[in-house]
């Protein structure tokens, strides 16, 4: 239905794609997958018009297109959900849905009404239980990704591209999703999706297409292929998936959480975290697993310094902290990678360099200034570190894939010498190779005696490298495994709110 | 539901508490304020401001700014009460071209559209930061002002003419009457039609805009130029209401404008507020202007005081609103 | 509906309306009409109308609604500031010009005014005196919008344009304001560095001119003219660092106005419609009759 | 990889082609334009803004702005001259202060700062925009000039008081060593510190800056000290350049401090820019306003070649520096 044919696209310093052909077929899935910065993105902008200048052709039902903006492309049948979310913070949820294509009555209001219902419908469809007249800015980012989804099922494309669709959303949502996409399929859509969730590949699509650094490398059907072998078409090597070998026996606490309540910020009397108790040992990782707004985010926050309205305490090596402020929490040896790392994470606008030593300036400063050379040092040890994929130091961080951009967050937290690392959905938006790399660099710092608590909604990243699992719903702590007592369904079963079961 | 729904969009404006909360003390210190004749002479002197700002919130919501309404203001009134008076002469060609009262008043207008487009142009097609667009535009039109009127005011503009500014129509006073049917019209526009959700958008993400294919640029240029015409609306009510056409017309006006717009709660970097919190800025400001003078405070002390005022409106407002 | 203010009992108030208090020769005028009607026994309030026509109808619409009994008015602009005071007078206030003119002759009880253009005049005559009818001189203009400011270059020029060997080499505004004078000058200065005088629209500015020609070490070949009478200018004048100033009298008018105020509550109406109050001339020569605006006591 | 970070440090201000095409117009149009003696002019002339604008810009680095420069520098000056001339006289307890020249001064910079920390805590503390802040401040530090001075200049400081603003000093004037002492050190402080470092996070993502411990309403309460402190210093040298505080200095001049600001391409949503891109806006403001007198352009018509001028300039520089 739609081929793309010897793409090429530079940016300044980059050439992030080369020659690059995929061709796509009605009803079926096509998987896009590459490591970080591969071009996948790009390729998809190029596709859906947003980037109208490029070498190369796209042919759509055999005829040569050139869309002038993404509007042209949306016209004529392709709709794209973006993997960075591109909402209007302070519109509802239903203008965001229809913005640019509003409804209009009969004396060129817009049609709110109809708008609406419309609006309910997707939702419904989608099982997300929001008013559609709440602004997206109070939406967590997983609301807000099932709205984004939301946006491209609106208009009957005929092509649907889905920039990792899944990256912020949770099991239940993700078999919505493939409902979904069944469906699109049996309607004869065709659909691109990009993931780094190599099983929901399997699951889903058709064909895939290897991207490796800007370059088509492979296609083929999805059949009769296993995940290594396309783990090694991505990454062009083998790479082992780390399993951790036994649970480590925890010594003496770092952290102590002791009764933690955190009141809702708006309405008075409920409570957002209730009566919380848990520790963590020294190189000990524990996993924290909840449904979407289960408040592990607020968990994290909160141990932080980032809340008013804190009951309870904080122990750190048995030492009172206070949790009011997050240079506090910071001194004591904390260190929270957000979830959010657009909004929390990094200042978008400034190079790698500055946003990596951002938290570590004091050590940076010799009389006074900011040393350049020190500076420069540990850019370049966490660049090789983490593999970090950056034209230089000094690239700003906006330019950067959504998984280097990660990468940033982890190096400038890491580079605080924490003692105690909080890592709110760390891989998110990471490519296997990637992932694969930051485990093995969670069990080292584990190994080195840290304190460990990560907030990650795949089950199977849980039950891989911690050594104990919590698991949250509606704020309290429902359940402790260790990590060879727990089997996926009886965490599942403990995160399920308990109204949900009632109702 | 409905409940959340009306907060979202009605009280999507500052809370009025602060504004109750000055006039009660007015009311209280002195016993001219809430006299009818007091209210109208209060609404009337910020007609031209509610004008002004009401274009300037539309920019304002696109993450825009205008600085140059004042001295646009300026020109459209003595363009408007140039072409009344003397019409057009060229004297080479023996032509004489004379203005009817709605002849000059378009002409002003449409001069103001013209400048704002311009503005507008240069923000959008040379990426010109809207500070930098109109402080030149905010120059440029002063300029224009001066070589039109040579420097002189223009004035003796007929009884006619005079109705725009000091007239009254079924009890309310004219420029009352203008400046609140642009407010219902740009209320109309902001909630009720798409444009008006683009504005929006626009000031909230714009990148995230562009992708849903609204023409960012039309918009822009759009709402300058509407921004343009008020500021052309509130020349007109100004000379008419002085008989004159001055140069110095509209000094500062930018300065009392987005104060208006940013007390009333929208917010600079665009995307949030609202006309009718604009209204209510206005409103605070034409209070406490008047209050001053009714309260015999003295010109020097009036200032300290007035900031201040201003600061603490804005305070408690902000403590009202806050869970929003 | 004409409203009988005569009959109530409390003190009569009056209100002082200027149009701006960012000069200190408005400040002197406003305070001066303030303390001669309280010591006639009224109270009495300041506007200041920021050289804004419009903020000044606002004062006027206030002052008429809160009760003000007579209004001591020194006009923005003489046509933008009729419409005011024909609407106080047809509110039964009476309205007393100081300065500054309204143009026409019937909107006002009285208008005390000083005479900017003939001023200007005796201040020109002086300057071609003191030149020998010969040299290059600079004109600084204040506002360009305000018609003061062409009221005094016209007077200036009626003169000094009669005399085709004074060659004006630059004309300049400065907004009356000294700083903005001194940069101004010093500008000129380097385009013009062999000018005979400046001849600045008023004595703030005049006071600027004289410092940028300090600074260039030009300040005594370099004659400065200024106008108002400012306390600056009249103690330069007597140090001969500046040549002339226009006196205007500020508290004469402030006086008279609250005097006409004072006899027309008292029931006098026959006002002259114009009183005349004549700018002198300053100079070195008779620069011991005089203080800061206005005569030596 | 040192060419990048040489352009990323070094030219994250905008190219110079607009200013330098500027100065080549004016040489050519005026053979008084390159002499010495008018390069030091304009340099002195400029100093004052150059040194508000200094700390406008770390204001606007931190998305803030600041409208009371121009008030604060008016109020700063007249209490540092008042105090010089007439001292403090407490006649009831028979009580007088004198000051020195040096206790005047930095009397009359404490206030700045003082003033400045006042908004930085009204912004930080009640999270009033920084716009409203800063005009509250605006009109409460004018009024508080009007009643310090009652309205009247405060003349003859002395001639060691006139040395900061009319001085040379081994051939330069000193309002210019004092405005490059300036920029020197917050050239240091935004390139080699950390408080420089937090001021560009801040800017670009307050909440990052938040997450990443830095403590956000201390950083902007410096600044806003800083550059009340700075708008003192501007105060100082207006007063001593012309031997008198005048009560009505700096009107407008927060206008101007900001248009250096954006035209050296600091954006004002914060994040980006540097002191020497301002420097920059500050330098082709001040040679422009130079050139039309050298040119003896009329008044009438410099306000419009003055306006377009700043638009051709930064429409020249956004072109040139495309690529960035
Ligand atoms: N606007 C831009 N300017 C400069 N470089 C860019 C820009 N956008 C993308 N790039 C670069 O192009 C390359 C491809 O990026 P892209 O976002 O397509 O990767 P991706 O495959 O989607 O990665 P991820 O899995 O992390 O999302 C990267 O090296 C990136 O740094
Ligand atoms: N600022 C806020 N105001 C109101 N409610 C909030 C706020 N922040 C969070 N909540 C609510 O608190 C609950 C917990 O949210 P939290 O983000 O901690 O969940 P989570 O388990 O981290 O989920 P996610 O997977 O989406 O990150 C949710 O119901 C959410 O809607
Ligand atoms: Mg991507
Ligand atoms: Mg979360």
């Amino acid at each position: 239905m739609l081929v793309a044919k010897n793409i090429t696209k530079r940016f300044p310093g980059v050439l992030a794609l080369q020659d690059v052909c995929m061709s796509l077929e009605g009803g079926k899935v096509t998987a896009l997958i590459g490591e970080n910065g591969a071009g996948k993105s790009t390729l998809m902008k190029i596709l859906s018009g947003v980037y109208p200048d490029f070498e190369g052709e796209i042919l759509f039902k055999g005829e040569p297109v050139r869309f002038t903006g993404p509007a042209d492309a949306q016209r004529r049948g392709i709709a794209i959900i973006h993997q960075e979310l591109n909402l209007i913070p302070y519109l509802s949820v239903t203008e965001n849905i229809f913005l640019g294509r509003e409804l209009i009555t009969q004396y060129g209001t817009v049609d709110k009404k109809r708008m609406r219902k419309r609006t309910q419908e997707l939702l419904d469809r989608l099982k997300l239980h929001v008013n559609p007249e709440a602004l997206v800015v109070k939406l967590k980012v997983g609301q807000q990704q099932i709205v984004e989804i939301a946006k491209a099922l609106l208009t009957d494309a005929e092509v649907i591209i889905m920039d990792e669709p899944t990256s912020a959303i949770t099991g239940s949502e993700v078999e919505v999703l493939f409902d979904i996409i069944d469906d699109l399929k049996n309607e004869g859509k065709a659909i691109v999706y990009v993931s780094h969730k190599l099983d929901e590949l399997f699951r889903i699509a058709d064909h895939y297409v290897v991207l490796r650094d800007g370059k088509s490398v492979e296609s083929g059907s999805m059949e009769g292929i296993c995940q290594d072998v396309l783990i090694q078409k991505m990454v062009g090597r083998k790479i082992e998936v780390i399993r951790k070998k036994s649970a480590n026996q925890c010594a003496e606490p770092i952290l102590q959480v002791k009764n933690l309540s955190l009141k809702h910020p708006v309405r008075t009397g409920e409570k957002l975290l209730k009566d919380i108790s848990f520790q963590v040992g020294k190189g000990e990782i524990v996993g924290l697993f909840g449904l979407m707004g289960a408040g592990r985010t607020e968990l994290l926050e909160t141990i932080f310094g980032l809340h008013k309205g804190v009951e309870g305490a904080v122990l750190m090596d048995g030492q009172v902290v206070q949790i009011d402020s997050v240079a506090k929490a910071i001194q004591a040896g904390l260190a929270l990678v957000p979830e959010d790392r657009k909004k929390d994470g990094l200042v978008l606008g400034l190079n790698v360099q500055t946003n990596l030593c951002l938290t570590t300036l004091e050590d940076m400063e010799e009389f006074g200034t900011l040393n350049t050379k020190k500076q420069e040092d540990l850019t370049t040890r966490y660049i090789s570190d983490l593999k970090i994929k950056t034209s230089s130091q000094q690239q700003l961080a906006g330019n950067l894939s959504g998984g280097n951009q990660q990468k940033i967050v982890l190096a400038k937290w890491l580079a605080t010498k924490p003692r105690l690392l909080l890592l709110d959905e760390p891989t998110r938006g990471i490519d296997i190779n990637a992932k694969t790399e930051i485990y093995k660099l969670i069990m080292q710092l584990a190994d080195d005696g840290l304190g460990i608590v990560m907030v990650s909604s795949e089950l199977p990243e849980i039950l891989a490298i911690s050594d104990r699992v919590l698991v949250m719903a509606e704020g309290v702590l429902t359940a402790e495994f260790s990590v060879n007592d727990a089997t996926e369904d009886s965490i599942l079963k403990a995160a399920i709110p308990k109204s949900v079961y009632a109702a | 539901m409905n409940i959340a729904l009306y907060k979202s969009r009605l009280l999507r404006f500052q809370s009025l508490i602060a504004l109750f909360i000055l006039c009660l003390g007015l009311s209280i210190l002195s016993d001219k304020f809430l006299t009818v004749s007091n209210l109208w002479n209060v609404m009337r002197q910020i007609s031209v401001n509610i004008c002004i700002s009401t274009g300037m919130t539309l920019i304002v919501l696109t993450a825009g700014i205008d600085l140059s309404v004042g001295s646009v203001l300026a020109l459209c009134g003595a363009i408007t009460a140039g072409l009344l008076k003397n019409g057009i002469e060229i004297p080479s060609n023996n032509l004489y071209i004379g203005f009817t009262i709605l002849g000059a008043v378009l002409a002003g207008v449409l001069t103001g559209s013209a400048l704002g487009a311009f503005s507008g142009f240069t923000i959008t097609r040379f990426k010109v930061p809207p500070f930098v667009a109109t402080l030149a535009m905010l120059t440029v039109a002063r300029g224009l002002t001066m070589l039109w009127t040579q420097g002189f005011p223009i004035s003796g503009l007929g009884d006619k003419f005079l109705y725009f500014g000091t007239g009254w129509f079924l009890g309310i006073p004219v420029p009352v009457w203008i400046s609140g049917i642009i407010v219902a019209v740009a209320l109309f526009v902001t909630n009720k039609t798409r444009l008006g959700r683009y504005i929006y958008a626009i000031g909230g993400n714009e990148s995230a805009a562009k992708l849903s294919g609204i023409n960012v640029n039309k918009v822009k240029i759009i709402v300058y130029t509407i921004a343009g015409a008020l500021a052309g609306i509130g020349g007109l009510l100004v000379t008419s209401r002085l008989d004159s056409a001055q140069p110095n017309a509209g000094i500062s006006y930018e300065l009392d404008s987005i104060a208006a717009v940013v007390i009333g709660g929208t917010s600079l970097s665009g995307g949030r507020g609202s006309i009718l919190g604009t209204v209510q800025g206005a409103i605070i400001i034409g209070v406490l202007n008047n209050g001053l003078v009714l309260l015999n405070v003295s010109p020097f002390w009036q200032q300290v005081v007035k900031g201040l005022v201003i600061l603490l409106a804005v305070i408690i407002d902000k403590s009202n609103s806050k869970n929003d | 509906r004409c409203k009988t203010r005569q009959t109530t009992d409390e003190p009569k108030k009056i209100a002082i309306v200027v149009s701006t208090l960012n000069n200190p020769w408005f400040v002197f005028l406003a305070e001066r009409a303030q303390a001669k009607a309280k010591e006639l026994g009224y109270e009495s309030k300041v506007f200041d109308s920021q050289n804004n026509t419009a903020q000044e109808t606002d004062h006027f619409e206030n002052a008429i609604a809160s009760g003000y009994n007579a209004i001591l008015f020194n006009p923005t602009d003489a046509d933008g500031s009729i419409i005011n005071v024909k609407n106080a007078t047809a509110a039964g206030v009476p309205v007393f010009c100081m300065d500054r003119e309204v143009n026409a002759n019937d909107a006002a009880t009285s208008q005390i005014l000083s005479d900017s253009y003939s001023g200007c005049v005796s201040i020109a005559k002086y300057f071609v005196e003191t030149l020998n009818k010969k040299g290059k001189y600079v004109e600084i203009l204040g506002m360009v919008g305000d018609n003061n400011t062409w009221n005094r270059s016209k007077g200036f020029h009626s003169v000094v344009d009669h005399y085709p060997d004074l060659k004006m080499v630059a004309q300049q505004s400065a907004d009356f304001d000294r700083n903005k004078a001194m940069e101004v000058l010093e500008s000129i200065l380097q385009a013009q560095p062999d000018i005979d005088a400046v001849f600045c629209g008023n004595d703030a500015m005049a006071m600027g001119a004289y410092q940028a020609l300090v600074a260039s070490g030009k300040a005594d070949k370099v004659k400065v003219f200024g106008f108002d009478g400012a306390e600056d200018v009249v103690l330069s004048i007597q140090q001969g660092k500046i040549m002339a100033t226009g006196m205007q009298f500020p508290e004469v008018m402030a006086e008279t106005a609250a005097n006409f105020a004072d006899a027309y509550f008292k029931g006098k109406r026959d006002f002259p419609k114009k009183m005349p109050v004549a700018v002198e001339l300053v100079r070195k020569d008779n620069i011991e009759n005089y203080a800061a605006y206005g005569k030596k006591e």
